[in-house]
C-alpha cells in the first residue's frame, strides 16, 4: 500500500530520515511510504491533532515525548504492541519503555529516534583557557566558565533554557519529581512540584551565571541558536541532546576537538537515570488494512538492527534496543565516534531510577513546556524572579492538568 | 438611491447571483463564527470523539485568566501603537506627497512597493535586520553591548514587530490619505489664502480636517489589517516571545488552539474577541464616524 | 447707513494692472500684456467667453496665481511679489469654497483669527457682518446645514469682514436657479453700494455684466476687447465680438459692401447710406430693426422664416442676402411668422465694422 | 501661488526623503544580503554593498527549496482568490444595487460584516468547517432533529462528508469569503449615473444584458483594481495556507519561506539563501505593483460616497 | 422631406392618463391622481419648479417608475403593467446617458441589436439616422469624443431610431451652455416638424416652453395648474401659481380691494374699473404697464426704486402701495431711474385672481 509517515525534524536528522524511506522502497516493492517532514515536534503534532478531526491523518506519526499522555488518551492511535505483538518488545531498554507503556507494561508506540541530555565541550577551546579535564559537575562546568571567561572567551557555557533540558532530564537524574503522583503515573489528579526541588536553584543558577556571562541562552549568541553557536565555535560547553551529536562532530572536523559525556549532576546528589528523549512512532486508526500493512512493515523495517545502527550513525540518536547495542559490540567499530552515543546514552538511562524518573505522564504536556518556557524567559530577562516565574508556571500548569482532567472525565489512564 | 422603483424587478435572478457569494460568506464566516460561540460552551477533546457541555466554565477560565488579559492588554498597545504609527507616518508622507515637489512622483511609486512583499516575507527580513549580532543594530550592540536585545527582551522584540507593521502598513494608507488630500478642492487651498492662512497652517486648519474622512476610514481598516499583519509578523519575528510578551489575542487564539489543542478556550477567546470588535467599531463609528460626515 | 454699514465700509483702494502678462509656458500665453486701471470703489465686471483668462486674471490680481511680467498696483503700492494676505483683497469663490468643517461664525472669522485679532473683537465684527448679511441666526450653523443662498452669504461675509479695500468675485452666481441669482444680484448691488470696496467681478452672464457693472471689461483671448460702461458696451460695441457677445439674441451682423454713396447687401439691397467703398460688417440688434415700413431709415425685403414666440414678445428669424436676421418684435405686438415684410434699419442705430478685424467703424452713421 | 511655501517644501522634500529611504532600505538590504555567501555572511554579518552570489543563491532557492512549486501554489491561491472574489463580488454587488429587493441592505449589512472581523480571528473554527464543509449542514440536520427521523428511517443518520483541507479550493474558498470586492463595486455602481440603467431599460435591456453590455465594459478598471488588490492579497496570505495545507508541496511560497528558517537545527539560518527566496517569492506581487499600480490607486480612491 | 425623413417618420400615438397615481410611501405622495391626455403628434412641454413630479411622470409613462394607481394607454393600449420596452416609448436624457465605451453607431443601433434587428439592416437604420442628424461623419467615435451638441444628437439618435410612437425629453438641453442651447431648441423644432412623434419634454426653462410646445402642461406639487397654448399660458394663466412662474421678470400681483366699482390698491390708488367687492389679486405683466400717462387705462402713481438696464431694455422697480412693482419699458427708449411717474394699467392687460384660491376670474375686464 502507499502510506504517509510524519515527522517533525529537520537538519541532518531530516536527512537521515529520508534515507531510511528511500531504503525502505529500494528494500520492497510491496508498499510505498512518503515521508513528510512538519518542521518541527509541535508542529507535527498540531498537524496530526487537526489532520486526525478531518479525518486526514498519515497511518504512521512521530510524535515526541511530551505527547505521550495526550496520545494515550486520544483515541486515536493503536498500540504497537496490539498491532505488532509478536515482536521481542522486551528487547527495549527498560528505560525507553517505562516512558511509552501502559501501567500494564504494554508499549503504545515503537522508540524511533530516542535521545537523552549529554555534555558537549570544545575540547581545543577548553584546552586554550588551560582546562585539561573535561568538566563533570556543575560545579565543575562554572569554574571552567570563568577560567574561559579570564581568558576572553566569549561564550563559555550555553544552553537553550528548553523545559526538556533543564528540567526534565536535569530533575530525572537528580532523581526529583516534576510532578506528584509519581510525575502523573498515578493519576490524573497530579500537581506541579518542580518549583520546590532543587531544579528550582539549578535554574536560578542559570540566571545568575547568565549575568555573569558565564552561560548563555540561544538568543545571547550571536548565531541566535545555541547549537548553532556551539557548533560554529562560539561556545565552548553545551548540553544538548544525543540527537544533535553527528551535527556537531560534522561542524567541527578539522577544526576542534569534540568531546561528549554524561549531564553533569550536582555534587552531593546521586546520579539516577536520565529519560528517554526523541520521539516514537504511533499508528494511527482510521486505516485500512492494507496500510496498517504497510505500516507493520516499516515498522519492522526500522527496528532491524542495521538500519537502527546506520541511523545512529547518522544523527547520534540512541539506539535502545539490547540487540542493536550487541550488534554494535559485534562490529568491532563500538568505539569509532560515530557510535559515541550510544553506550553513553544507553548508560545514562540505565542509572538507577525511582518511581519520579520512568518519564512524564501528564496532560497537555506540550503547552506547559511552553508555559515552562514563557515563564522562565521572563526571569532570564529580569521581569520577575525564577522563584516567582517557577511558582506561576507551577499554577499555571496545574490549571492545564486539571482542565486535562475534566476534558477527559471517565477515561482511565492506561 | 434616488428612484427605488426603476430598479430590475426580478424576484429569483437577485437571489440567483448573491447566492453563490453568499453561501461562501455562510460557510465560511458565519458558520466558523457560530461554532466558535457553539465551542465556547463546550469542553472539546483535542482529537475529537467527545465534547461536554460546561455552560460559562470556559468564559470564567478564559476570563479569570491573566495571561489572556496581558495578551489583551498588549493587543491594545499594539493596535494604539502600530496603528496610529501606521496611519500617522503614511499621513505625514502623504501631506509630503501632496506637494508639487520632484520628489513626489517617485514617493508616490515606492511607497505602495511594500503592498507587495507578504507580512511573513517581511518579518523574515526584519527578523534577520533586527538581529542584535548582524543586522543593522550590531554597530550599537558592540559599543552597548546588550542594548538592543530583542530575544531577550520584550520590548525591543515589540518595537521590531511596530517597525515592521509600518513598513507593510504605508502604502494602503498613504494611497487613500493621499487620495483624500487630491480631492480637496484647489479653491479651497485658495480660499485658505486669502483669509491669510499660510501652507503650514493650512495644513492644519483646511487639509488635516478635509481629510476626516479618509482618515477615519484607514482607521477603521488598519483594525483588521493590524491583526492580520501581526499574526504573520510574529510568528515569523518573535513567535510571541521572549516569555510571552509578543504574544498579542490573535497569536494566543492561534498557539492555544492549534499548538495547545484546546479548541474550547480558543474559541471562548476568539467569541470574546469577535464581541470586543464589534463593539469597538461600533463605537467607531458612532464617536468619530458622525461628527466628520460633512460634505462639500 | 446705519453704524453696522459703517463699521464694515472698505477703504476702495484703486487697481492699476501695467503690462501683466501670464504666460503658463512659451506656448501658452494666457494673457498677452495687458495694461488696465480699475478706480478706486469702482464694480468692475469682467466678461467673456471660457478659458478667455478670467479667472486667471482676478487670480493674479489676488496673489493666487503669478504674474509672468508687469506691475499690479493696489491703492499705489506694487503689489505683484506679495503674498495674498497682504494685499488687501478678498475673494468670493464660484463654489464658495466655504471650509465644510466649521460653523458659519468660524468661516467668517478664520481670516480675523489668523490675523491675530481678539476673540471679543472677533465676535463683534462677525456679528456685525452676519447681521448685515441676514445670516445671525445661522452662525452656529455648518455650511453643508445651509441653503444656496445662504452659503453664497456666508462666502460674502468671509470676504467682507477683513474690510478689503478690493473685492472679486469669480462667477459667485453661477450655480444658482434663476430665482436666487436674480436675488442675490439684487443683493450684490446694494451691497457694493454700502460697503464701497473695489470690485471686480467675473461672470459669464449679460444680465449680471449689464445690471451690476459700473463698466464692463470684455476680454477675449486674454486681450481686451472694450472697457466701458454697460450702456457704451450695449450701443457702441468696439469689436463684432462684443456686438456679437452682448445682446439676447446678439446682434446681427451682415456683410455689405460699400460703393461710395450706399451700403448694399450681398442680395443688392441698399441697407444704409454712406460714403464708403469696399467691404464691410454692418451691425444691427434685433430690437432696433422696424417692421414697421413707415419709420425712418432704410427698408430692406426679408422673406420670414420662423417665429419664436416668448410671451412679452416674439423673435422672427428672417432670410436677408443670405444670412439670417432676427428681429425682436416689440412688446405686445401681433406680428406674422410668414411672408416677406419690408424691414427698416435706422440709420441712427446701425453699427459698421471693419471686415478684417471687426473693430468698429464711429461716427460712419448719423450719430444717435 | 504667490506664498513662500520653501520651508514646508524643503521640510517635505527631507520627510519624502526619509520615507523612501524607510521602504527602500530593507528591500535594499533584503537584496543585498541575497548576493552574499553564507560564508561572507557568517563571518561578517549584515553587508551593505551587493555581493556576487545573487544567482547562485537564487538558483539554490529553485533546487534546494520548495519554493518553486509552492509559488505554483500561491499564483493558483492569488489568481483563484483574485478572480473569484472579482466575479462573485460583481454579481452580488449587482443585485444588491439594480434590483428592488427588499433583503438587499440585510445582504448588504452581512456581506460587510466580513471586513471586521479577519480569518485570523477565526481561524480556528474555520480549519473546522474546511476540514468537512458539510458539517454545518450535518449540525443543522442534528439540530433540528432531521437527522431523528432520517435515522429512523433508513437506519442511519446523514453525515455528508467534503474535507477541503490540502486542496487548492480549500486554500482559496475562506479567503474570497470577504465583502471589500461587493463594497467595492457597490461604491462604483451608486456613482455610475442612474439614467445610465434607464436608458439601457428604454433601449430594452434586461438584466442580463445590462449586465453584459452596459455594467461590465464600464467596470473595467474596478476589475481591474480589485484584481490587483485581491491577487496581492490572496498571495501574502500567511495564516490560512500555514493551517488550511499540511505538506509542502501544497504550501503557499510565503509559508514555504517562513519555515526556510529552521526553528532549532545546529546551524545558523542561511539568510542569504532565504533572503534570495524572499526576492523570489515577492517578484511577481512587485512585478505587479510596478504594472498596474494605477490601477491599485484607482481602486483604493473609492472610498466615499 | 425627403426619402429618409419618410424612412424614419413615427407613427405617432397619444397618451392617455386616468387616475394616474404616484406615492413613494403612505407621507411622500408626488402625483395624486391625474388625467390628461395628450394628443397624437402633439409638442408638450411639462413645466413647473423643480420637485413638482415632471420627472417621475415622464417616467411613469417611459415604464421606469410604476404607478401607484390609475392607468396610462398609449395609443389606445393600456401599458402601465407593461416594461419600457414594449411600450413604444423613446428618452433622451438629461445628461444624454450615452453608453461610454460603444461608439456613437453601437450607442444609435443598441436598442436595435437587442430587438433582434438583422445587422444589415441595422447599419441601414442608423445611417439614414445619422444622416438625418448630421452624424454620419462620427459613427466610429466614442461620446467622450463628441461635442455637447453632438452628444445631444446621438442622444435623440438613439430615442428616434426605434421610430418610437413617443418621444420623451427630460430636461434635455440644460447642460447646454446659452448659445448651443438655441441652436438644439431650433433643431429640435424642426426635428419634430419632420418625425412627428408625439413628444413630451420636460424642462425648467420658459424660453423653451414657449418657442417649442403645443401645449404647455404646468405641473406643482404634482397637480396641473394648467395645460393650454403657449400664448394662452402667457396671456390667460389660469392661477397666480402659472402667472408667477411664466414671464421674466414675472408677472406683477397686488392685492386689491373692490368697492363695488373700482379696485384699489393697498395705498387707496384705483387701479382698474370693475363691479367687484372683496380682495382679489390684480395681475400685470412688466411690459404691459405703461410710463406714458396719456396712453389708455387707469394710471397711478408710483415711486421709482431702481432700474436694471439691460441694453436692450430696462426693468425699474417702483413702489406701489406697499409692494414692489417691476416694469419693462419698450425697447429703445430712454428712462429715468428716479421719480413718482405716474403708471398706466391698461384695462385689458391686467388679470384678476381669486384672493385665496389664486385662480382666475375670467372676465372680469374687458377682454382683449
Ligand atoms: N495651470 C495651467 N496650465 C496651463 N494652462 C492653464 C492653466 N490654468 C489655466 N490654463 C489655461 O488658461 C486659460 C485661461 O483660464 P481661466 O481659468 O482664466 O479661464 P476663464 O476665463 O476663467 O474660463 P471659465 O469661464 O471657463 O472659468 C485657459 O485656456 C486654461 O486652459
Ligand atoms: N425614491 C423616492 N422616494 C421618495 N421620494 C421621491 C423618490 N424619488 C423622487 N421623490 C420625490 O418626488 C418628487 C418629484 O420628483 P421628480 O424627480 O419627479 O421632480 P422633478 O419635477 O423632475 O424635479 P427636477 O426639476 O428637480 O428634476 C420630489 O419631491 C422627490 O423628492
Ligand atoms: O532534540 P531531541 O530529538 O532529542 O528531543 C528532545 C525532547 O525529547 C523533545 O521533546
Ligand atoms: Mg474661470
Ligand atoms: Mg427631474
Amino acid at each position: 500500500a502507499n502510506i504517509e509517515f510524519w515527522y517533525g525534524n529537520t537538519g541532518v536528522v531530516e536527512t537521515a530520515i529520508q534515507d531510511q524511506c528511500a531504503a525502505f522502497n529500494a528494500a520492497q516493492s510491496e508498499h510505498h511510504i512518503t515521508c513528510v517532514g512538519q518542521g518541527s515536534y509541535e508542529v507535527s503534532m498540531q498537524k496530526a491533532i487537526a489532520a486526525f478531526r478531518a479525518k486526514n491523518h498519515p497511518v504512521l506519526i512521530q510524535f515526541f515525548d511530551a505527547g505521550t499522555l495526550d496520545l494515550m488518551l486520544s483515541d486515536a492511535v493503536v498500540p504497537v504492541q496490539d498491532e505488532l505483538p509478536d515482536v521481542k518488545w522486551d528487547n527495549y531498554i527498560t528505560g525507553a519503555r517505562a516512558y511509552y507503556e501502559t501501567s500494564g507494561g504494554k508499549l503504545f508506540a515503537q522508540p524511533y529516534n530516542a535521545s537523552t541530555l549529554l555534555f558537549y565541550t570544545n575540547r581545543t577551546e577548553l584546552e586554550k583557557a588551560g582546562i585539561t579535564k573535561t568538566p563533570e559537575t556543575w560545579e565543575e562546568i562554572i569554574e571552567a566558565a570563568r577560567k574561559l571567561k579570564a581568558a576572553g572567551h566569549a561564550c563559555p557555557f550555553t544552553t537553550d533554557g528548553d523545559t526538556w533540558r533543564v528540567l526534565e532530564q536535569f530533575s530525572a537524574r537528580h532523581g526529583l519529581p516534576i510532578a506528584s503522583k509519581h510525575n502523573g503515573y498515578d493519576g490524573l489528579d497530579a500537581e506541579y512540584v518542580f518549583n520546590t526541588t532543587v531544579a528550582a536553584k539549578h535554574l536560578q543558577n542559570l540566571v545568575d551565571w547568565r549575568k555573569e556571562g558565564l552561560v548563555k541562552l540561544g538568543s545571547d549568541t550571536k548565531a541566535g541558536n545555541f547549537t548553532a553557536a556551539f557548533n560554529a565555535g562560539e561556545c565552548a560547553m553545551m548540553e544538548n541532546s544525543s540527537g544533535s551529536y553527528t551535527a556537531s562532530a560534522k561542524a567541527f572536523e578539522g577544526k576542534f576537538e569534540l568531546t561528549v559525556s554524561l549531564a553533569p549532576m550536582y555534587q552531593g546528589h546521586e546520579r539516577h537515570n536520565t529519560f528517554v528523549g526523541g520521539a516514537s512512532i504511533y499508528i494511527m486508526k482510521g486505516h485500512d488494512k492494507a496500510e496498517i500493512e504497510g505500516a507493520k512493515a516499516f515498522l519492522d523495517f526500522l527496528r532491524r538492527p542495521e538500519q537502527q545502527m546506520a541511523f545512529t550513525a547518522a544523527t547520534g540518536y540512541v539506539p535502545v534496543t539490547n540487540d542493536v547495542m550487541e550488534a554494535i559490540e559485534k562490529s568491532g567499530e563500538a568505539s569509532s565516534p560515530k557510535y559515541a552515543t550510544a553506550a553513553l546514552g544507553i548508560g545514562s538511562m540505565n542509572d538507577p531510577r525511582t518511581p519520579d524518573t520512568r518519564g512524564i505522564r501528564l496532560g497537555f504536556y506540550v503547552q506547559f513546556r511552553q508555559i515552562f518556557m514563557e515563564e522562565t524567559q521572563k526571569a532570564f530577562a529580569g521581569e520577575k524572579t525564577m522563584q516567582a516565574a517557577l511558582d506561576s508556571a507551577k499554577k499555571r500548569g496545574d490549571e492545564l492538568l486539571r482542565r486535562f482532567e475534566q476534558t477527559y472525565k471517565g477515561a482511565k489512564l492506561h | 438611491m434616488t428612484s427605488e422603483s426603476s430598479l430590475f424587478s426580478h424576484r429569483w435572478l437577485p437571489l440567483f447571483l448573491v447566492a453563490p457569494f453568499m453561501l461562501l460568506i455562510v460557510l465560511f464566516f458565519y458558520a466558523p463564527i457560530f461554532q466558535a460561540f457553539y465551542w465556547s460552551f463546550f469542553l472539546e477533546r483535542p482529537f475529537g470523539g467527545g465534547s461536554m457541555f460546561v455552560g460559562s466554565e470556559n468564559f470564567v477560565r478564559v476570563l479569570s485568566d491573566s495571561e489572556f488579559w496581558e495578551a489583551g492588554w498588549r493587543t491594545i498597545v499594539f493596535m494604539i501603537t502600530g496603528s496610529s504609527l501606521a496611519v500617522l507616518i503614511p499621513l505625514i508622507l502623504a501631506v509630503a506627497a501632496d506637494r508639487k515637489i520632484r520628489l513626489s512622483l517617485p514617493a508616490r511609486n515606492v511607497l505602495v512597493w511594500p503592498k507587495g512583499v507578504a507580512g511573513a516575507s517581511i518579518g523574515v527580513v526584519f527578523a534577520f535586520l533586527f538581529n542584535p549580532f548582524v543586522g543593522v543594530l550590531a554597530p550599537l550592540n558592540s559599543i552597548f553591548p546588550g542594548i538592543w536585545a530583542p530575544g531577550i527582551d520584550g520590548t525591543d522584540a515589540f518595537i521590531t514587530l511596530i517597525a515592521a507593521h509600518v513598513w507593510g502598513g504605508i502604502p494602503f494608507n498613504f494611497v487613500i490619505l493621499l487620495a483624500g488630500l487630491q480631492s480637496i478642492p484647489r479653491t479651497m487651498h485658495q480660499a485658505a489664502a486669502m483669509d491669510g492662512a499660510g501652507p503650514w497652517r493650512r495644513i492644519l486648519d483646511v487639509q488635516l480636517p478635509l481629510i476626516a474622512p479618509q482618515l477615519f476610514l484607514t482607521l477603521v481598516l488598519e483594525f483588521t489589517e493590524s491583526v492580520t499583519s501581526a499574526f504573520a509578523l510574529i510568528d515569523t519575528i518573535t513567535k510571541g516571545g521572549p516569555g510571552g510578551s509578543t504574544t498579542l489575542l490573535v497569536y494566543k487564539i492561534y498557539t492555544d488552539g492549534f499548538s495547545g489543542y484546546d479548541l474550547s478556550g480558543a474559541s471562548t477567546q476568539t467569541a470574546i474577541l469577535m464581541v470586543f470588535v464589534v463593539l469597538l467599531t461600533a463605537a467607531q463609528f458612532l464617536f468619530l464616524g458622525r461628527r466628520i460626515n460633512y460634505e462639500r | 447707513m446705519n453704524a453696522i454699514d459703517m463699521a464694515i465700509r472698505a477703504a476702495a483702494a484703486n487697481i492699476k494692472l501695467t503690462g501683466v502678462t501670464k504666460a503658463y509656458d512659451a506656448q501658452t500665453v494666457v494673457i498677452p500684456p495687458l495694461d488696465v486701471e480699475l478706480r478706486a470703489g469702482e464694480f468692475t465686471v469682467v466678461l467673456g467667453p471660457s478659458g478667455c483668462g478670467k479667472s486667471t486674471l482676478l487670480q493674479m490680481i489676488a496673489g493666487l496665481e503669478r504674474v509672468s511680467a508687469g506691475q499690479i498696483a493696489i491703492g499705489g503700492r506694487e503689489v505683484q511679489d506679495l503674498e495674498p494676505k497682504h494685499r488687501g483683497c478678498a475673494m468670493v469663490f464660484q463654489n464658495y469654497a466655504l471650509y465644510p468643517h466649521m460653523s458659519v461664525f468660524d468661516n467668517i472669522a478664520y481670516s480675523l483669527k489668523i490675523s491675530g485679532m481678539a476673540k471679543a473683537e472677533r465676535i463683534d465684527r462677525v456679528g456685525a457682518v452676519a447681521k448685515m448679511l441676514g445670516l445671525s441666526d445661522y452662525l452656529a450653523r455648518k455650511p453643508a446645514q445651509l441653503s444656496g443662498g445662504q452659503r453664497q452669504r456666508v462666502a460674502i461675509g468671509r470676504a467682507i469682514v477683513r474690510e478689503p479695500g478690493v473685492l472679486l468675485f469669480d462667477e459667485p452666481l453661477s450655480n444658482l436657479d434663476a430665482q436666487l441669482r436674480h436675488d442675490m444680484r439684487v443683493e450684490l448691488a446694494e451691497l457694493h453700494r454700502r460697503i464701497g470696496a473695489t470690485t471686480v467681478f467675473v461672470t459669464h452672464d449679460q444680465v449680471e455684466a449689464m445690471t451690476l457693472a459700473d463698466r464692463i471689461l470684455i476680454l477675449n483671448k486674454g486681450r481686451i476687447e472694450q472697457f466701458d460702461t454697460p450702456k457704451a458696451i450695449y450701443h457702441h460695441p468696439a469689436s463684432v465680438f462684443v456686438a456679437k457677445f452682448i445682446g439676447a439674441p446678439p446682434m446681427n451682423i451682415l456683410p455689405v459692401t460699400g460703393d461710395g454713396t450706399v451700403l448694399r447687401l450681398a442680395d443688392g439691397q441698399v441697407a444704409a447710406q454712406a460714403p464708403l467703398t469696399g467691404s464691410y460688417q454692418l451691425g444691427i440688434r434685433p430690437e432696433d430693426i422696424l417692421l414697421d415700413s413707415k419709420a425712418d431709415g432704410r427698408a430692406v425685403t426679408a422673406a420670414l422664416r420662423f417665429r419664436e414666440d416668448l410671451g412679452s414678445h416674439a423673435i422672427l428669424a428672417a432670410e436677408l442676402g443670405g444670412s439670417v436676421v432676427r428681429i425682436a418684435t416689440p412688446f405686445g405686438a401681433e406680428v406674422l411668422d410668414r411672408g416677406e415684410p419690408s424691414l427698416t434699419f435706422p440709420a441712427s442705430r446701425l453699427h459698421l465694422f471693419d471686415a478684417e478685424s471687426g473693430r468698429a467703424i464711429p461716427g460712419a452713421f448719423a450719430a444717435h | 501661488m504667490i506664498e513662500n511655501a520653501r520651508s514646508l517644501n524643503i521640510a517635505a522634500s527631507l520627510i519624502l526623503v526619509v520615507g523612501i529611504l524607510y521602504i527602500l532600505g530593507p528591500l535594499y538590504l533584503t537584496l543585498v544580503t541575497a548576493s552574499q555567501s553564507y560564508e561572507y555572511m557568517l563571518r561578517n554579518g549584515l553587508a551593505w554593498i551587493p555581493g556576487d552570489q545573487l544567482f547562485s543563491n537564487m538558483a539554490r532557492v529553485f533546487s534546494e527549496t520548495h519554493i518553486p512549486i509552492q509559488m505554483l501554489n500561491s499564483l493558483a491561491v492569488a489568481l483563484g482568490d483574485a478572480i473569484a472574489t472579482c466575479v462573485l463580488s460583481f454579481l452580488s454587488a449587482y443585485a444588491i444595487v439594480y434590483f428592488r429587493v427588499r433583503w438587499a441592505g440585510v445582504v448588504f449589512a452581512l456581506i460587510l460584516a466580513t471586513i471586521m472581523l479577519p480569518i485570523e480571528i477565526r481561524v480556528i473554527t474555520t480549519y473546522q468547517v474546511a476540514s468537512n464543509v458539510f458539517s454545518p449542514v450535518n449540525a443543522l440536520l442534528d439540530m433540528t432533529g432531521l437527522n431523528g427521523l432520517i435515522a429512523n428511517y433508513f437506519g442511519a443518520p446523514v453525515k455528508l462528508e467534503w474535507n477541503l483541507l490540502d486542496t487548492h479550493l480549500g486554500l482559496v474558498a475562506p479567503l474570497v469569503a470577504h465583502g471589500t470586492g461587493t463594497f467595492l463595486f457597490r461604491q462604483f455602481f451608486l456613482t455610475l449615473p442612474r439614467d445610465l440603467f434607464k436608458a439601457a431599460r428604454m433601449d430594452g435591456a434586461g438584466p442580463i444584458r445590462f449586465l453584459f453590455d452596459i455594467l461590465l465594459p464600464l467596470s473595467r478598471t474596478s476589475f481591474a483594481a480589485l484584481f490587483v488588490l485581491t491577487f496581492l492579497s490572496g498571495w501574502t496570505q500567511y495564516l490560512w495556507p500555514l493551517v488550511a495545507a499540511s505538506t509542502s508541496d501544497m504550501q503557499t511560497a510565503v509559508v514555504g519561506l517562513a519555515r526556510l528558517v529552521p526553528d532549532a537545527d545546529g546551524t545558523v539560518p542561511d539568510f542569504p539563501m532565504i533572503m534570495a527566496a524572499t526576492i523570489v517569492v515577492s517578484i511577481i506581487p512587485l512585478a505587479m505593483i510596478a504594472l498596474l499600480q494605477r490601477y491599485l490607486v484607482q481602486g483604493l480612491v473609492l472610498t466615499e460616497k
